[in-house]
């Protein structure tokens, strides 16, 4: 069974690598296996963790003998989980064209709650935080930092300010306030170059990472 | 267990329980030498003869309060440290912290190190009643301090810790509100050029000079997606020059949505401009929803007609390379935009023209002057402006204050911390 | 011959080839090739003069074609594990930092490890997830695994089974529910962090073979995140690290470090600044170091040699293309 | 009526989310908990309107022979498959050794990882042929990005021995990573924390109605 598996493993993985060449058949079927395996892989584990784990067993929990020795529910059964189910299979209502409308129900729900839920979270976090972590001495409380320190909190104050400067749409960028939202997009620059790299460095990962084993696991080359 | 049937049934039960205890706190004592450095401080006491007895004072003005602006789950407590509690040659070698729930039995809550002065107790319930005491130790003697009042700890309605946060809120909220309804009376707000936009009439030029056509992508995510939109928005300036140059524009997608919306954008541009037989709805097609069937379509595209120009507005994913290097090969001029920040390092790379980030949004609500998209951008600005004045105020301050002891400075800085705290 | 029968051609030989050699590996044939250090030197001149040669033809104007440059990518990316070259990776200051947290744990804390990826990313994140489990195990720290994502809890298993094969581990004696548990996975997204923040047992119901939460040893007192000692995230999108930052750690003052995909680690760069992450391995490099760090061979560190080659290739490219760029650019201005 | 009521419903969710962090009193507390437990429901219902869309889709194409209606086959059978495979495995379906972990493992693993794994030919083919110092601005990128990709890989200490210790490779990268990186992806989080702020709002307050659709 190993060697079915090893074999399958790696006519998919060269399936897909046959797109480096050209679009062809071998790519367009290991694509499709692609799309139906996950789309069934999700419902199966949505199945069961949430459909069966969060919602029956919250509702029906399962029995269990308690000390006395008589069968009770082994915890208290949550019926409020229900409404959750009920809009869920709202959801899905959205396959039959007719009563779609019903969707937005459930729709309604996740738009309002990520929304409450963003607001709070990116504000506090993505912008009061790093604003107040950007409050800083430039050179420490008692000027205990390294001329490195001071450097690199200087360079984080001005770009931080300057990033703003660049992103504030409502001055002409002239003057002194064109100047300051220039050394803005350089240091923006300076971040994209560093995001650039970092990406090149993941792609090439998962690269590796297959022809690890294309030539390790499948066919045995490499330790 | 019956209990209190005759009281001689209680001494075996006293002698075992008073066992118990000595063991247990035998056992903790052993626990906290091999474990907690701290507890242990035997290179901090003074050498004492194990026989003799080091008498310690019991900590003193234990208070226990409970915390404010909770839904009465905690309560905090202060206490002055026992005057044995010393940094060199302490006496007291740790701290013990009871509690009593509900006139029940005391339980050992925590050890405390030396020097502890407050400790905050979570999860309680607001039905029950509380109270704790504390134990000051050295090596063989247990100092108590008085019981606190039982108290339980209260719901409160409000989290006054997290007042100024909802007056930033507010006001950057309200901004983004006044500025909408502002624009929606007709007040013209204003926004600045945008670079990127300035070059789209030039690149519709040179395609047309050239005479070859121009390609439009929109990114591969649906219409309710707002960058999406916001590609949409600016076909519509592209689109209103192509009618008027009647220039050839091809638009592959791959939504079904999209494509209807684009076409609606391209033939009332062409209506606009008096033109509408010009207009075909050959010029949007839908391609497919798989990406990279999609990219393998547009890169075919791309090699054949050979485009002059190529747009690159909305959301793209790891597409965004493929793309861009294509064009890039076929010698296209090229103007992306993006907010994916993952994407925009590609883009500027390769293309000639990037709108990065919120540049799109703003280039798009400039040029569909939709009071939602203005009104949230100028309210965004406000909250902006409110970061940029912190950051320099605060750093300025906070660098003046600590460098020449400033106290107004140190002021400031306080009150800015105050303000922009989340805890 | 036509276009096409050339291909079939070819596909044979290669699939003629593939079925050799791994006749060889079941029977034994073929050991497993190390190429001497002298072979890997020669080898990267070859690689050194074709790098040369692709500049020349570029800088006469032939660009050369895409498949060309796929094939060249494939074959430097594959060659550095036949190798033998020792590569020494210095520590970064966001990686000790990390370390310096968890090794600070005492014996029996706590750890919550959420898994929150895919196969995908796998080859970034799986050697981070064995290395921090592997420390965690030997350093008596309990480990409480979950997942925002559904493979997740299903990756944390395959990290486990390697991280339980060890000698070291094995002789420790663990056992699944009192030293470690997978809790499985939630769907909700951040609704999970946030309902973990009021009762993980709102959460999971039950571990990931279906044991009540109630009845697991070293989840039995764990109410919310006050319990948890110490938290790890491998991350590889949404959700992930910046939803455990926004409300693990900015709500309920949770203390967590982090692993992410070398995709979105620049961002996080700002969280380990403003203290809401103590410490954070970025990419396959973080791996590295950290098994460096914590003593223990693993992925990260034989992928490291290929990765060296593929950053070359890459700004050579880049290098060449520019200089062609520029020299064209300056044909053109003479002409006008 | 049709629009009203998800608008309602948007209001209210999102103002008891935004209410729950500043009045911590009885009963925000406790419906933000509900909405939490709902909201992992419907998410989950949510992922399944996409997997029986696509089964939908597929099917019409075969029933209606349109082209490469034997791809939408495929499709349909892997889907039936690993459907099938894992709900018969009950509650342990993905133990190690079952239909289900094999499948993940040989098929789904290796799919993925390789549909991604792509994108790296792809980078240095854009390295080659497009990425360009075209200007100041990409010009600065690119040299960032030089120093971050060399200094991330040991060979970059390699190649710059003949330096001081804290000048090499490797320690250029960390400065860039720690201080001007993070001043930039400051500003464009603040800014994309702004953004967010103003569009949860309107949408809060039934400003932004779009995620509903059009028609009535």
């Amino acid at each position: 069974m190993e060697h079915v598996a090893l074999w399958i493993a790696a006519f998919l993985t060269l399936g897909i690598y046959s797109f480096l060449y050209k679009d062809n058949i071998w790519y367009k079927l290991c694509e499709s296996i692609f799309v139906g395996i996950s789309a069934g892989y999700w419902f199966v584990v949505l199945f069961w963790d949430n459909i069966y784990g969060k919602f029956w067993v919250g509702v029906f929990p399962p029995k269990a003998y308690n000390d006395a020795g008589e069968l009770v529910n082994s915890a208290e059964p949550d019926y409020l989980l229900i409404v959750g189910a009920v809009l869920g299979v709202m959801m899905i209502s959205r396959l039959i064209p007719k009563i779609g409308w019903v969707s937005r129900w459930p729709l309604a729900f996740i738009v309002g709650s990520t929304s409450g839920l963003y607001l709070i979270n990116y504000f506090t976090s993505n912008m009061m935080r790093q604003v107040e972590a950007t409050i800083i001495p430039l050179f420490g409380m008692n000027y205990e930092l390294s001329a490195y320190d001071i450097i690199g909190n200087l360079v984080i104050v001005i770009g931080t300010f300057t990033g703003l400067v660049y992103f504030f749409f409502s001055k002409e960028h002239k003057g002194w306030f064109g100047r300051t939202a220039k050394i803005g997009i350089w240091t923006i620059m300076i971040t994209f170059g560093a995001s650039f790299g970092y990406t090149v460095m993941s792609r090439m990962s998962l690269l590796i990472g297959r022809i690890d084993f294309l030539f390790g696991d499948w066919l045995g080359l490499i330790k | 267990m019956h209990v209190g049937k005759s009281t001689s049934l209680y001494l075996p039960q006293l002698f075992f329980l008073f066992l118990f205890i000595c063991n247990f706190l035998l056992l903790s004592l052993v626990y906290a030498q091999t474990d907690d450095p701290l507890l242990n401080s035997e290179d901090s006491s003074v050498a004492i003869p194990d026989s003799e007895l080091v008498v310690v004072a019991p900590v003193t003005s234990l208070i226990a309060e409970d915390y404010k602006y909770d839904d009465g789950k905690q309560i905090n407590l202060s206490w002055v440290p026992s005057i044995d509690d010393q940094l060199v040659g302490s006496k007291v070698l740790g701290y013990r912290l009871f509690r009593i729930i509900d006139d029940g039995k005391p339980e050992l809550l925590a050890k405390l190190r030396c020097g502890a002065n407050s400790y905050s107790d979570g999860k309680l319930k607001s039905e029950s009643v509380y109270s704790y005491y504390l134990e000051a130790f050295s090596k063989n003697f247990i100092a108590t301090s008085t019981r606190t009042v039982p108290i339980s700890p209260e719901r409160e309605w409000i989290n006054f810790d997290r007042k100024y946060l909802f007056l930033l809120a507010f006001i950057i909220g309200g901004a983004v509100i006044f500025f909408i309804e502002s624009a929606r009376r007709g007040k013209k707000l204003f926004v600045r050029k945008i670079a990127g936009l300035e070059a789209v009439d030039e690149a519709i030029g040179r395609a047309t000079e050239m005479g070859r056509p121009i390609l439009f992508i929109p990114g591969i995510l649906d219409m309710n997606d707002v960058q999406t939109l916001a590609g949409i928005t600016i076909l519509g300036r592209v689109s209103q020059q192509i009618a008027n140059y009647d220039t050839k524009i091809r638009m592959p997608v791959s939504r079904s949505l999209v494509m209807t919306a684009a076409r609606e954008t391209i033939k009332a541009a062409y209506q606009t401009a008096g033109r509408p037989d010009q207009y075909s709805d050959d010029m949007v097609n839908y391609v497919t929803d798989e990406q990279f069937g999609y990219v393998a379509a547009v890169d075919g595209i791309m090699v054949r007609e050979k485009p002059a120009t190529v747009f690159l507005m909305g959301a793209f994913f790891a597409e965004s390379l493929i793309l861009a290097e294509t064009g890039n090969s076929v010698g296209a001029i090229q103007i992306a935009g993006t907010a994916r920040p993952a994407q925009l390092p590609f883009f500027i790379a390769a293309c000639d023209f990037t709108l990065i980030g919120e540049e799109l949004f703003a280039a798009s609500a400039y040029l569909s002057g939709e009071p939602k998209q203005l009104g949230s951008l100028k309210g965004q600005d406000v909250g902006k402006g409110i970061a940029m004045a912190a950051i320099l105020i605060g750093v300025l301050a906070e660098t003046i204050g600590t460098a020449w002891n400033v106290e107004f400075m140190n002021d400031v800085v306080r009150w800015l911390t105050i303000l922009f705290t989340t805890q | 011959m036509s276009t096409r029968a050339k291909e079939i051609l070819v596909i044979g030989i290669v699939l003629l080839f593939s079925i050799i050699i791994y006749l060889g590996k079941v029977f034994g044939w073929v050991e497993v090739i190390r190429f001497s250090p002298l072979v890997s030197m020669i080898l990267i001149g070859i690689l050194f003069l074709a790098l040369l040669y692709i500049l020349v033809l570029t800088l006469k104007g032939h660009l050369i074609e895409r498949r060309a440059v796929f094939l060249f990518v494939a074959i430097s990316v594959a060659l550095p594990f036949f190798m033998t070259i020792s590569q020494s990776a210095r520590i970064s200051p966001e990686v000790q930092q990390l370390y310096d947290n968890v090794s600070e744990l005492p014996k029996g804390s706590k750890v919550l490890v959420s898994f929150d990826f895919d196969p995908p990313s796998a080859p970034e994140l799986q050697p981070m997830a064995e290395s921090f489990l592997h420390y965690c195990l030997l350093n008596d720290l309990k480990v409480i695994i979950m997942g925002l994502w559904p493979q997740g809890p299903q990756q944390a298993n395959l990290a486990m089974d390697r991280v339980l094969k060890k000698e070291d581990i094995i002789a420790k004696k663990l056992r699944d529910g009192k030293d470690y548990v997978n809790l499985g996975f939630q769907a909700g997204n951040e609704f999970v962090i946030k309902g973990m923040g009021a009762d993980f047992s709102s959460m999971f119901k039950s571990d990931y073979s279906g044991n009540s939460y109630h009845d697991i040893e070293i989840v039995k007192n764990v109410k919310n995140f006050s319990d948890i000692d110490f938290a790890f995230n491998l991350s590889a999108g949404y959700p992930g690290t910046q939803e455990w930052v926004q409300i693990a750690v900015d709500r309920y003052g949770l203390s967590m470090g982090a692993g992410n995909t070398a995709v979105q680690a620049p961002m996080m760069y700002t969280y380990v600044n403003a203290g809401q992450l103590k410490g954070l391995l970025g990419g396959i490099k973080g791996a590295a170091e950290f098994e460096n760090i914590v003593d223990y061979i693993g992925k990260g560190t034989k992928y490291m040699l290929s990765q060296s080659f593929a950053h070359m290739i890459v700004i050579a490219f880049i290098i060449i293309g520019n200089v062609a760029y520029f020299k064209n650019e300056r044909g053109k201005k003479k002409k006008h | 009526m049709r629009r009203e009521i998800p608008l309602i419903i948007t209001g209210v969710v999102g103002v008891v989310f935004l209410l729950q962090y500043f009045i911590p009193h009885w009963p925000f507390d406790e419906m933000s908990g509900w909405f939490s437990d709902w909201f992992s429901i419907v998410q989950a219902f949510a992922i399944w309107l996409g997997a029986l869309n696509l089964l939908k889709i597929s099917a019409q194409k075969v029933i209606g022979k349109k082209s490469d209606w034997g791809f939408a086959v495929v499709i349909i059978v892997s889907f039936l498959i690993i459907v099938i495979v894992g709900l018969t495995g009950g509650e342990g379906y993905r133990e190690t050794g079952t239909g289900f972990s094999w499948l993940y493992k040989y098929v789904y693993s290796s799919l993925s990882a390789t549909m991604f794994s792509i994108l790296a030919f792809f980078v240095a083919s854009a390295s080659y042929r497009a990425f360009r110092a075209r200007n100041f601005e990409a010009t600065l990128l690119l040299v960032s990005a030089f120093f971050v990709m060399l200094g991330r890989v040991p060979v970059g200490d390699n190649i710059s021995f003949f330096l001081p210790d804290e000048y090499q490779l490797s320690q250029i990268a960390n400065w860039i990573m720690t201080w001007p990186q993070t001043a930039g992806q400051r500003a464009i989080m603040i800014g994309i924390a702004l953004g967010l702020v103003s569009t949860s709002l309107r949408i809060i307050l039934g400003i932004e109605r779009s995620y509903l659709g059009g028609g009535d």
